[in-house]
């Protein structure tokens, strides 16, 4: 019985991995906070590497030629070269301004579209549906419209980027307060949440998770259109990344289309960082995260 | 700040302001040298303001001319018949060219003539514009077939220009029918040319770049497109008389706007095939039609009224020069 | 589908009951939850509802707190006022703290802070978690939750209680001091509770009245006064006398259930 | 006092409308399968009425010339011409098929590499910000690389539309793994649910809501990156709908811009419908849907 | 941070617990939920555990079942197989349905689809709920929920059987039909229990040996073994006889702490 108690104990032990490794987090706890930030910057740091070699290997090996497929140290070159002249930091702005703008655009409008769509049972059967088919019409198919109302301004690009991101932030919406558990609905309504009460204290908190989720695929679509969107009018004097990244592609210029999309993941791992932060700040809050005390 | 709420047909009273759109390429010279160098500001004088718009490609352009948000612009021979053909002959006026050549058959290594194609894969722009039909029209002529769903002896493969020159080099085509620069970035990976659309052409002459002008604007400002013109013939002139000047600005105005500047080796390469023109060569265009209709990519298109060349022969008269003929 | 809500034959009335009747589902698979239920419960009256696991009590409790609607019959409250539910799960927010738990209906009746804060204090002590007013929901034990629901409801100060199971989760000694705490607040406000219990001791303890549901159909199949002079205790004679009867009669009508 | 209860009665009547009258649906049970078929169905008609009297009174007002914005007459009869060619249809039919081919491969691709990553705390803190950052880049942005690894066959199309939709799928799962209520884990793994049966049991079923939102927003991605992928390889031997997009507007051709608008409209409509049908029926297992009872 | 399961000191040993600690937290924050506790149940015990709400109960049985680690101490368990544990919610799957429910643990253990069916609708009808078996949690009441978490935890056939206030919902009759139905299944199963319940006379009616918790930190303060015969009724007076000695001392416990 004795050598019966150890296996068991051994195969739990080999069990606790993955998800339930997560799960009992709680020891984790003790661990010194240097070790902690060590623990979640090693794996990254190993992907990079991994990923540049292996990148550096394909290049070593001839498969392409080099003005087809740079290596790691071209492009690298070529980012630094970028980093020091003031045009990528320029385009970088420029876009970063119309990124802000259009997302937060495209959140209220989400917001709002949302809301009343999940409130209203008559708006959910006229145009719900039409909210998942906005969302698969392409951003270029917009450009005409945009171009038609908003002329050559600005405008247009944020018109391309709202209707490009506002319908995934809806849905996440709708998707979260159709979940919303219905005895916390009926506890808000008990304790006197009406209206729009209930929203803000009960259905808006309980569907947060799905409305975080919804608003970081909003901002992936937001960004796409706006990558899309920044060719309807380029400004005469005024670069953006948008058209760096298809005047390279369209030059031919491996190396500057690399170091572009290498800026471009930069920015997407920065703005997972924040959504990042803001789903674990939820999921403690929850009680789901540190799922070691129940 | 519309050039288009001031009415009356004769002259404008009053600021105006013109919105002129271009491609920043080197096919567009006139129209990048004549922005960067002040050209047409100067010509336009005090009164009108300029408010240049550049674009990626021709369809965003030609939304803007027809939704109003755009006067004028320098566009290719393609966008200039399906803006003039859509909108019924409408929208838009041609009121002048700008430039000629630049286009070639760029080949692979081992194919030496037309017959070397059959089974082979050539680029083309886009399904039925310019390039697309000369290629088919040529093969046709060779004794070759094909067809629009890339069958045939050689097979056409439509794609952008950015693409082709990924897939010549990883040899997914063999060969592309394409305008400058694509067609100095292909010789510079190992393709030469193995037809100059030029010595297709009578006086190897055929329109790659005109300028075109809404007719709203037109009837509003006839003044203004008339110092529009103005500009676009000094602007050539620019271009004839300082080339080296004149790559220099292309090169910073892409510079500024893509965040890199061209590399003035491959402006320098593409320059020769070019001519720089103020004749729209209104022969070429149609005949390009022709050839297309022949080939079986598009219905007849009556071009009647597409172009108003008055200013740009008072223009020319003004500087001495000869004079284009009205088709 | 006849009309819900109504008013009370009289002023003497906090909750009238009449007729009320509830289907869950339909076709084949409908439920028959409650069946022609009539009861008046007066202003100032606790009234106690037993019955066996699944007659009903919780629906009825729905239905009186508005939550549900009716199949027929009419449910009549006096004042206007909606009543306090405390439900038999805690249903707490699990993104709010326990003092913001208890604060929200402060907050939704726009009391000012400062005095929301002394009286989300004053309730945690009432239920002894003074010492808890900053965990969250999912740090807390089961029977904590229940408190803190307590609590919540509480903080409802509303004229009309209905509580489902308040207690059901708590060691005797704990209950027997809410009891305690839950009779001096009923008489002081003046409340009318309707309180679901399966302790019949807590029942003959707390009610001036105890009903008891028949099960699938719920029906009111027995009803009695309890006139024990308060403050009772739970281990009193006269609390287990009337408790024995009570559960003679449950288990009468549980054995004809079968079960 | 008893007017003061017909008052409360008002208000609550009025009060239960927009949510909650979605709470106490329970009523509608009792309607006729007509009825309710009409109550789904006139919104519909009735936007799509509203909507297209809109455009043509926009049309009628002569605020742009009609080559720019043609009228809802114009686009219809354009529409009626293409749906008797055969264009539309071979286009449609490749496009259908190149999304199936697409889609089943980011959602094999997406759900694995979601679970991978919710499951792996290395992997997680290695490429877990990575799959947000693959998101927001733009699909043509993969084109060079998707020729130099297949050329110009419809696997270059497929590899453009799995890296556009198979990190937003990737994403739902994680979020939904990551919300799975404790409770439930635990009691899966006390019931002798390990590995993968734990996943099978309890991770996948809890999290199927959030997955779905995900599947949705994935085919949203998918959809986009074919319409751009599409042009990839124009016309090798068959024409596509996203091709069909491209041209018309290229041929500055406002009513084919705006039919092949329609159909793409109508497609993300019917798949909508598919969504919507499989979300409701997990509302409706979870008890969500009908939150009459409970 | 000692390690957790071991080998119990010898085959009479069950459940073995020597010195067994859990803090939850950190820093200011952390609460000392058990300190010390050493506890065997021998093979085939019943043991009861009874304790002030928030004193670690469910604390203890989580790290039993091996769902938690222990902050310190060891605990063993004989035979391999992990005790079964009925949580102190249904804890259902809510997209299953009753039957479904009862089902997974019997699918997870590779029973064929004829057997599996026998066994579900067994333990339905064990529970007193044969005819809810294609209903969904969320169409059942509170106390039917608790029944199909006890179908569902009997159906994992464990030796070891960990049970958090299984019978918390349920009113009497019902409860006693259970108590009868536990007791037979424990005595021809041959079960050891760890059983939690704050009804005293419950744990007179069923335990072998009763333990008492006191209050953070939790620790055993007090142990006695029920030597009455069974079948035991619940309200016979040597079952509250021992109730009310356990009462005593859980009062005296609770009074110590102030509450
Ligand atoms: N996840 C957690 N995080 C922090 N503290 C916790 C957690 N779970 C439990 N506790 C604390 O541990 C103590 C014991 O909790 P436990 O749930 O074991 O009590 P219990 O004896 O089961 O009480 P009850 O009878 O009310 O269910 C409580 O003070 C509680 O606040
Ligand atoms: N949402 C629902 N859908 C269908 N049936 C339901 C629903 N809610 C409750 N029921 C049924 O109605 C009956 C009464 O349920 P209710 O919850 O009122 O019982 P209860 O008296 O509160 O029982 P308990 O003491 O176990 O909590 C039960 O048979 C139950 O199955
Ligand atoms: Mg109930
Ligand atoms: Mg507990």
């Amino acid at each position: 019985m004795a050598s019966d108690t150890l296996t068991s104990t051994a195969r739990a032990d080999a069990e606790i991995s993955g998800l339930d490794a997560l799960e009992i987090a709680g020891r984790d706890k003790e661990l010194s906070r240097a070790t902690r930030i060590w623990a979640a910057t090693w794996p990254k740091l190993a992907a990079l590497a991994i990923a540049i070699l292996a990148w550096q290997i394909v290049v070593w090996s001839g498969w392409k030629p080099p003005y087809s497929l740079p290596g790691p140290l071209t492009v690298g070159r070529e980012l630094v070269a970028q980093a020091q002249g003031p045009q990528l930091w320029e385009g970088l702005l420029t876009t970063l301004r119309r990124a802000a703008v259009g997302y937060v655009f495209s959140v209220a409008v989400g917001l709002l579209l949302g809301l009343a769509v999940a409130r209203s049972t008559v708006l959910r059967a006229a145009i719900g549906s039409m909210i998942t088919a906005l969302q698969t019409m392409p951003s270029i198919a917009w450009f005409p419209l945009a171009i038609l109302l908003f002329e050559l301004s600005e405008k247009a690009i944020f018109f391309v980027v709202v209707l490009g991101a506002a319908p995934s932030i809806a849905n996440g919406v709708i998707s979260g307060v159709d979940y919303v558990p219905p005895l916390l609905l009926r506890a808000g309504r008990n304790l006197g949440a009406r209206g729009i009460n209930l929203y803000r204290y009960v259905i808006a908190p309980a569907a947060l998770p799905a409305i975080v989720a919804g608003l970081k695929q909003g901002w992936a679509f937001s960004w796409r259109s706006l990558m899309a969107g920044e060719l309807i009018v380029v400004g005469i004097s005024q670069t953006s990344l948008g058209a760096q990244l298809t005047y390279s592609r369209e030059l031919s210029d491996a190396p500057w289309l690399l170091s572009t999309m290498i800026v471009i993941l930069v920015l997407g791992l920065v703005v997972d960082a924040a959504f990042g932060a803001a789903d674990k700040a939820i999921r403690r809050r929850w009680g789901v995260l540190d799922q070691a005390g129940q | 700040a519309c050039g288009d709420d001031s009415e009356g047909a004769g002259g404008s009273s009053g600021p105006v302001t013109l919105r002129l759109g271009y491609f920043p390429n080197i096919t567009h010279a006139p129209a990048v040298v004549g922005v960067e160098k002040g050209i047409f500001a100067e010509k336009l004088g005090a009164n009108v303001k300029l408010d240049p718009k550049t674009f990626n490609a021709g369809p965003a352009a030609i939304e803007a001319v027809f939704s109003g948000a755009l006067d004028a612009t320098y566009i290719g021979p393609n966008p200039t018949v399906n803006a003039f053909s859509k909108s019924k002959g409408e929208a838009v006026r041609v009121v002048s060219g700008a430039a000629s050549g630049g286009v070639a058959l760029v080949v692979k290594a081992g194919i030496n003539g037309p017959q070397d194609l059959k089974g082979k894969k050539v680029a083309t722009p886009q399904l039925g514009n310019t390039q697309d039909v000369a290629v088919r029209y040529w093969l046709k002529q060779q004794g070759l077939t094909t067809t629009k769903e890339g069958g045939g002896d050689v097979k056409i493969v439509p794609q952008e220009n950015a693409q082709t020159v990924e897939t010549f080099t990883s040899g997914a085509i063999d060969a592309a029918w394409v305008p400058e620069p694509f067609v100095s970035r292909l010789l510079n990976a190992g393709g030469k040319v193995l037809v100059d659309e030029r010595d297709l052409w009578p006086d190897k002459k055929f329109v790659i770049t005109n300028l075109l002008v809404s007719t709203k604007f037109l009837k509003a400002h006839p003044d203004v497109v008339q110092k529009l013109v103005d500009g676009q013939v000094a602007a050539n002139e620019f271009v004839n008389s300082k080339p080296e000047e004149a790559q220099q600005a292309i090169s910073d105005a892409i510079g500024k706007i893509t965040g890199k500047p061209l590399d003035l080796k491959l402006i320098k390469q593409a320059w020769p095939t070019l001519e720089f023109t103020n004749d729209p060569i209104s022969a070429s265009l149609k005949t390009g039609l022709d050839h297309a209709v022949e080939v079986k990519l598009t219905e007849p298109v009556d071009l009647k009224g597409l172009y108003d060349l008055t200013y740009l022969n008072k223009a020319l008269k003004a500087q001495g020069k000869p004079e284009v003929v009205q088709p | 589908m006849t009309s819900t809500t109504t008013t009370p034959e009289s002023a003497t009335t906090a909750v009238a009951l009449s007729g009320v009747t509830k289907v869950y589902g339909r076709g084949a698979n409908a439920v028959l939850a409650l069946d022609g239920v009539s009861l008046d419960v007066a202003p100032g009256e606790f009234v106690c509802l037993v019955g066996a696991s699944g007659c009903g009590k919780s629906t009825l409790l729905n239905l009186v707190a508005g939550l549900d609607r009716v199949s027929g019959g009419q449910i009549g409250l006096a004042g206007g006022a909606s009543p306090g539910l405390m439900f038999q799960e805690p249903a707490l927010f699990p993104w709010l703290t326990v003092e913001a738990n208890v604060e929200v209906p402060l907050k939704l009746r726009g009391m000012p802070r400062a005095e929301r804060r002394a009286r989300v204090a004053e309730l945690l002590r009432t239920v002894h978690l003074n010492d808890f007013g900053r965990k969250r929901p999912h740090e807390l034990s089961g029977g904590m939750r229940q408190r803190v629901a307590l609590a919540r409801t509480l903080a409802l100060d509303t004229p009309v209680l209905l509580m489902d199971e308040p207690f059901g989760a708590l060691d005797a000694m704990t209950r027997d001091i809410l009891h305690d705490e839950l009779e001096r607040i009923w008489s002081e406000r003046k409340l009318s509770v309707l309180f679901v219990t399966h302790n019949v001791r807590e029942a003959a303890r707390l009610a001036d009245r105890i009903i008891l549901l028949s099960s699938r159909p719920g029906r009111i199949i027995y009803s009695t006064e309890v006139h024990i002079p308060r403050p009772r205790r739970i281990d009193s004679p006269e609390v287990a006398a009337i408790a024995a009867d009570v559960t003679e009669r449950l288990r009468t009508e549980v054995g004809r259930h079968g079960q």
